[in-house]
């Protein structure tokens, strides 16, 4: 486990090298499941969610609780001892590199090495009409008591609302000469935020502006790891509060123009 | 219905009369003003199916043929009559022609004009006709088979493909589910034509066409044989399509249908002079058809605070039904809109919705409402969000709801899987049936939390219609009034789809509903 | 599927080679996933809930809630696209064979076949309270509406009640001559139902009683394959009604006495 | 305590002078006998610890050879007292002499009786006085930290092995657990011994010894400290070591202690002559202690059915209740048991469960009461579960509960995991809170469901306790009135530990708990 995320507390006994499911014993493996088949219930249904839930690695499966949907589908919830384990000690996640910040920390960051207030763009882009996420990272009101990067001296801030088309977006942006973009993406049905992100970045990309550019984007689906793939400088996920964003683009901009 | 909360009747009789005048001010603006999904939907209504080969809709091509001809602000009703009569084909067959360049629009010629009335008259009368027979069909199911208890249980299905929604639409009404609705994908309002045919590609939810409201309605109409009990089908009269789709839905037997002028300004940026305009048409659709209508309230609590704003999702409803009483609906047909949307921590939060839902109950006593569960703290923890719907559940039977939504368990993740509508469809019918008395039983203590906080959301919500009273309508919705949104009457999308009407304005479609609605819409009951 | 356990409907499109989890699309495949793992939440536990979820066969895994349970736990909840599937055609699934009777038939059959009354005992074995399930079955009140064995004239039934010591049910099996023993056993944990039952039927061979007897076992966590596995003749599971019971031990005790 | 149910007081108390009438032949009964459970917890109380090579309890052994030598009759006591005064060893010193043979039990010769009869006092006071310290130590935790609000959330631990028992109540702690019960072994109970040291390998729970109640206790009171509460222990002075359960209970600071004899008689088959004299002597021990007693009438609805049977629910508490006073037990220390286990799909059975809960409530005023959840009714669906659970939460908290016991969305499936109960506390905290205010704040219709039923199930239970003083308490559990379970007098388990007292009884423990008892209990009190 790397150092920065200490555990306040780590359970006794508890091998890191092999990090197995705890039900009430240590090691005992045991995990719940639960899904539907397409198939009635019945003796060969259930012996087809047991075989599912053996192949899943789980040893002793026990199926709780079979219902018929009605229309030749049924629902299982199992319970079984996965037989797998994980070693700790070999995880290394990649992690948004920012130091923490106040508001007024970052607003004297970015007075003493930019000189002038960054340019933030932001919008709900492609058909997302989801704007609570963005409104609660860039209003003035902000979100779980945080001020919105509206409200910081350091940011200028245009929040372009919802439903904003990439090719708007790209030209909002070469308008505004904006210092970063910040994407949010909320409905995931059928992979639509990946492919949408994926579009932005492209076009980006194509119009020769990606270096001059903070590319950021956030959702409850986002994570920072999908941001990198995407070819994103970051990605925030539910739960991010405004101060952890503008923290990073100060810091992320500083690091390159500083 | 017996008046639990002592509110004061005489607050709730200024609200209404507030409400009232907004109401007429907004009709009387859409009174002088057409748009193109208007006269595509008088198209729909004379008859016109069907795409040209890019699959835009025929009736896109003739409008915007009358557009570019400068006919429009007349009427669509009689250059395409006369273009039916000079070419002696029907209406598809007809609008075809306009499409493909053969046939051109035009006013008729003087002497031509009555035949040309007469025509576009009968077209009116065949769509007429047909929906009185679409009535007839929903009439003689519900003798027939009825369809079970309110609450009317409401559920959602949103696969994005049609094939699937209808069989996660059966497996529903085996599980107790007695309103059926196919949310549509997300891109579908902001579009300024009804796609076509039988699609299978949506996002979040599947495309609102003709072909698939024929296609669920068979298969509804399949489970309702199934389990003995007629279920309903829904789908939304919004977007820019709005009248449009109100006139699929009169044509194809929905029975429900979400419909509401505010939340397309709201939500989804809709220009509102646009979508105003739509609305009263629309309504007019929905009232001859006897299709019950959703209004969406309960979405302004998805973005302002609930316990704040409560009285807000009040003023609207009574907007909501003094638009919707002036276009001929019926108190049984509307479905107003409102939410348990509170943070389920905060101390006391059950008993604020209790007296919030009960409010709305009793001020509305003969209309169903539509009661949305818990969206907004929902998270990804399945096990808490199904305790806040069940919570929600019994927040409803205890306050006597007419239509209960279901909460899903997984709403912070995904349109529901197959088994998550199955397992909140058992949970609420579990709790309705345990509490089924209990809003006769229960009684609240005079003056306590929930009478107080009751009487204290209908004072704001009197307030707050009499300021929009002097504001007006569109006033109040660019100073931010509604779910902390503001919306310019110039703003948003679709303003260049509205038209004054002309001084030769002529509108069949709308005497065949007044017609209609003077016969009297049926009343929907078992 | 085996022909006695039709579907009543099948869903249409289902490749009966190769069913998986459905979720809202055929083959999509979603399964639901919930386990404690004994290390605090964070980036790497993130990690390591999602490799767990991968090596259980879960493509995308999605963790949709992870708490801080506390003490160093941490507890998940994820979906996943499974990546396996099953072929239902070549489940062969065994099953209690004895047809449907009616009370009625079950007393004729017995009183045509054997002419005297089936002496049946049955008991909540080692330490075990739970007497709710054996008495459903034996108790003349019975089960969801079906009448218990002491109802059938042509049943003797013996119930010894809650926490018989094997040794116990031995000599009164003994004793009584039952022709049929009918044991419950209702707490599982550790597998101690398992080590009861199965020390159950040691006895009853080293006993040299085994071929006279109908050996039958039930409770929640038995199913009719885990007591064939056992040495038993038949096994019944949660919800078993009075009447099944009946019609087995009838129908069984003709094939091997009629 | 607000009347909500219009409920008669003179049936309530014509029904308590019955269950008085009950009680009192029961402890006339206890009083003339004693059973080696009761001398091998004056044992304990006067110092004994320990077992032998074969782990055997050191005090099993010492009854064991008083039994031989025809000496318990007349009480322990006196004969151990001689057997340290004539070998100078300590007490366990002197017990493990005696298991080994090396010192015989005997009466003492008249010249040393009164010494004898000194040591045995000093050792009783010894045991007095370890109490008063315990005693004193809960009082300074509850006075430092307090114990949160009422009902006191209550859940189970149940590994098998203390050690993993220990991290799941401290992990329970976190998540808002207000009293930790360690669940026993199934075979326990049945067990005429306490096992001697830490164990790890129990089923369907964790035996309780001695030193498994230490280890616990030493990780509550770390857990209080770090949750900022005290936070309860609990276990079972029940089976056939219940004085010996309750003694250890009151040494190693147990807060709550399930006891109840009728409990044992009906579902381990314990013979009642054994279990209701056992009873009497550890209420006393748990009255002086300050140990908040819980009993088990919830059970009785896992094997009868819950609307049937509720009014022998009413009447075995209100025996239980009087039984309990007439031993030293202060009301607040009497958690009567009752339950929510209706079948969740019977109509209205949410207001029956509500009628019954607040029934109890209103009539024993004092007593905290402990809740049970749904167990009968729960099955393998978890999600179902869960509303089942929540639906009980909110019945407690709209009833006024003094402790409710979480319910475990795997109740049909397992002894719990460590995120079910966090899980559990979780949905229960946030139910409490959004319905805090919900007792006050409801009210039932006069003469409606709930009041009618409330009404009627007291009315039965007077009815039944009238028939039981008839009948008297044995004869009623022989004819089966309680639990649909039948019970004689001879039956079950432990008849041959029972002993009438000879002419010579002497116990000074007895005289010691009259001592404490009438310094007064501890009141329990934040
Ligand atoms: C509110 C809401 C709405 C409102 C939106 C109002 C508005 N102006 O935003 C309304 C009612 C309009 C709405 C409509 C629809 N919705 Co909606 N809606 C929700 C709901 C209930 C809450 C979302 C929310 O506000 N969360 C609170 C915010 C604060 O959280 P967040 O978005 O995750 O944001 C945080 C982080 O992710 C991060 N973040 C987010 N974005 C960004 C961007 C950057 C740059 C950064 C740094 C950080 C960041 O920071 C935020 C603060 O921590 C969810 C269900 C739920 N409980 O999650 C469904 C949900 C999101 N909706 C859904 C759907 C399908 C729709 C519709 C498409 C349905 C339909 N077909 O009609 C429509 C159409 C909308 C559209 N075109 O996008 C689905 C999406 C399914 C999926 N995964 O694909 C959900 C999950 C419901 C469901 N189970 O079906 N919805
Ligand atoms: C009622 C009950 C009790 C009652 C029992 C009263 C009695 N006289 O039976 C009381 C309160 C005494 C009790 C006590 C305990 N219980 Co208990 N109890 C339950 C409960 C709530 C219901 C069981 C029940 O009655 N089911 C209804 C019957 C009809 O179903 P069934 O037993 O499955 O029987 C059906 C079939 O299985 C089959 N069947 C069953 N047996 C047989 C036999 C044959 C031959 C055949 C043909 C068919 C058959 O037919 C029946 C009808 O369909 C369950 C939880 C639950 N909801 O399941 C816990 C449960 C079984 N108990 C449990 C435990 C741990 C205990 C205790 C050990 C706790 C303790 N340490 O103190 C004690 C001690 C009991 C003991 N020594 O065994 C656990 C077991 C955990 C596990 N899997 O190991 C459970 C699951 C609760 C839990 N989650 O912790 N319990
Ligand atoms: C009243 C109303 N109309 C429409 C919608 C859906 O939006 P659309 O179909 O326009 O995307 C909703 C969403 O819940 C609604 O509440
Ligand atoms: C009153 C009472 N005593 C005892 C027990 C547990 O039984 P034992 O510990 O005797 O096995 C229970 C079970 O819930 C109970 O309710």
């Amino acid at each position: 486990m790397s150092s920065d995320n200490p555990p306040t507390r780590m359970a006794s006994g508890v091998d890191l090298h092999a990090v197995r499911p705890y039900g009430d014993t240590l090691s005992d493996g045991l995990v719940q499941l639960s899904f539907s088949l397409p198939i009635p219930p019945g003796p060969e249904a259930r012996e087809a969610a047991r075989r599912l839930a053996a192949q899943m690695g789980l040893n002793e499966p026990q199926i709780y609780h079979e219902a018929d949907l009605g229309y030749g589908f049924s629902f299982w919830i199992l319970y079984g001892k996965c037989r797998f384990h994980v070693d700790l000690t070999r995880i290394v996640v990649p992690k948004i590199e920012a130091p923490a910040m106040s508001l007024e920390e970052i607003n004297d960051l970015l007075r003493e090495k930019a000189g002038r207030r960054l340019r933030v763009v932001g919008a709900c882009s492609g058909t997302d009409a989801h704007t609570v996420g963005i409104d609660a990272i860039l209003n003035m009101k902000g979100f779980a008591g945080e001020y919105g990067l509206e409200r910081y001296p350091a940011f200028e801030v245009f929040n372009l609302g919802s439903q904003v088309p990439n090719e708007v977006l790209l030209a909002k942006v070469r308008e505004l000469k904006a210092d970063a973009v910040l994407v949010s993406q909320v409905v995931t049905q059928k992979d639509v935020h990946l492919n949408n992100l994926a579009e932005w970045v492209d076009m980006v990309e194509a119009d020769g502006l990606r270096n001059d550019l903070l590319m950021v984007c956030g959702g409850p689906r986002i994570t920072h790891e999908v941001a990198l793939e995407l070819g994103f400088d970051a990605g925030f996920g539910t739960g991010t509060t405004p101060r952890t964003v503008a923290a990073w683009i100060a810091h992320e901009w500083v690091r390159r123009h500083g | 219905m017996e008046r639990k909360l002592d509110l004061d009747p005489g607050a709730i009789a200024r609200s209404r009369d507030a409400a009232g005048n907004i109401a007429e001010e907004v009709l009387r603006f859409a009174a002088d003003r057409t748009t193109v999904s208007i006269e595509r939907a008088v198209l729909r209504w004379m008859g016109v199916e069907g795409g040209d080969a890019d699959c835009i809709p025929l009736v896109n091509r003739v409008v915007d043929a009358a557009v570019a001809a400068g006919l429009l602000e007349d009427g669509i009703a009689l250059p395409f009559a006369e273009a039916v009569r000079s070419s002696g084909l029907d209406p598809s067959g007809a609008a075809r022609a306009i499409s493909e360049g053969r046939l051109a629009l035009a006013r008729p010629a003087p002497g031509h004009e009555e035949a040309a009335r007469a025509i576009a008259r009968d077209l009116a009368e065949t769509g007429s006709e047909r929906i009185r027979r679409t009535n007839r069909t929903r009439q003689a199911f519900l003798d027939r088979l009825g369809e079970g208890p309110r609450p009317l249980l409401y559920v959602i299905v949103a696969s994005g493909n049609i094939h699937e929604d209808t069989v996660q639409a059966q497996v529903c009404a085996k599980a107790g589910a007695q309103v059926i609705a196919v949310i549509r994908s997300t891109a579908q309002s902001l579009l300024d034509y009804i796609p076509e045919g039988a699609t299978t590609e949506g996002y979040g939810g599947t495309y609102a066409t003709q072909a698939n409201f024929r296609i669920m309605r068979a298969a509804l109409d399949e489970a309702s044989e199934d389990v003995g009990r007629y279920v309903r089908q829904c789908n939304y009269a919004s977007g820019l399509c709005m009248p449009e789709m109100a006139t699929l839905g009169a044509l194809e037997r929905l029975d429900v249908m979400l419909n509401d002028a505010l939340y397309g300004i709201l939500f989804r940026d809709i220009n509102m002079q646009r979508t105003l305009t739509d609305q009263a048409f629309s309504r007019r659709v929905s009232a001859a058809a006897g299709i019950l209508i959703n209004t969406g309230e309960d979405n302004y609590l998805t973005t302002a605070d609930a316990f704040e704003s409560a009285h807000t999702v009040l003023a609207s409803e009574l907007i909501n039904e003094q638009i919707a009483l002036r276009c001929g609906l019926k108190p049984w047909q509307l479905g107003l809109g409102h939410a348990m949307q509170m943070n389920p921590f905060r101390e006391d939060m059950f008993l604020y919705e209790v007296a919030q839902a009960r409010m709305v109950r009793e001020i509305f006593p003969e209309c169903p409402l539509k009661y949305m569960p818990p969206t907004k703290y929902m998270t990804g923890d399945i096990f808490r969000g199904h305790v806040q719907d069940a919570l929600f559940s019994l927040a409803s039977v205890m306050t006597g709801q007419g239509i209960h939504l279901l909460g899903m368990m997984t709403e912070a993740m995904h349109t529901p899987h197959i088994h998550d509508r199955t397992l909140a469809l058992e949970a609420t019918r579990m709790i309705v049936t345990a509490a089924r008395h209990l809003e006769d039983e229960v009684q609240f203590k005079p003056g306590g939390i929930v009478q107080t906080r009751a009487r204290e959301v209908l004072g704001r919500a009197q307030g707050l219609l009499e300021q929009v009273r002097d504001e007006g309508l569109f006033g109040a919705l660019a100073n931010g009034r509604f779910a902390d949104i503001r919306r310019t009457p110039e703003g948003g999308r679709g303003l260049d789809g509205v038209l004054a009407k002309g001084p030769r304005y002529w509108n069949p479609v709308e005497d065949a509903l007044d017609a209609l609605l003077a016969e009297g819409a049926p009343e929907v009951t078992e």
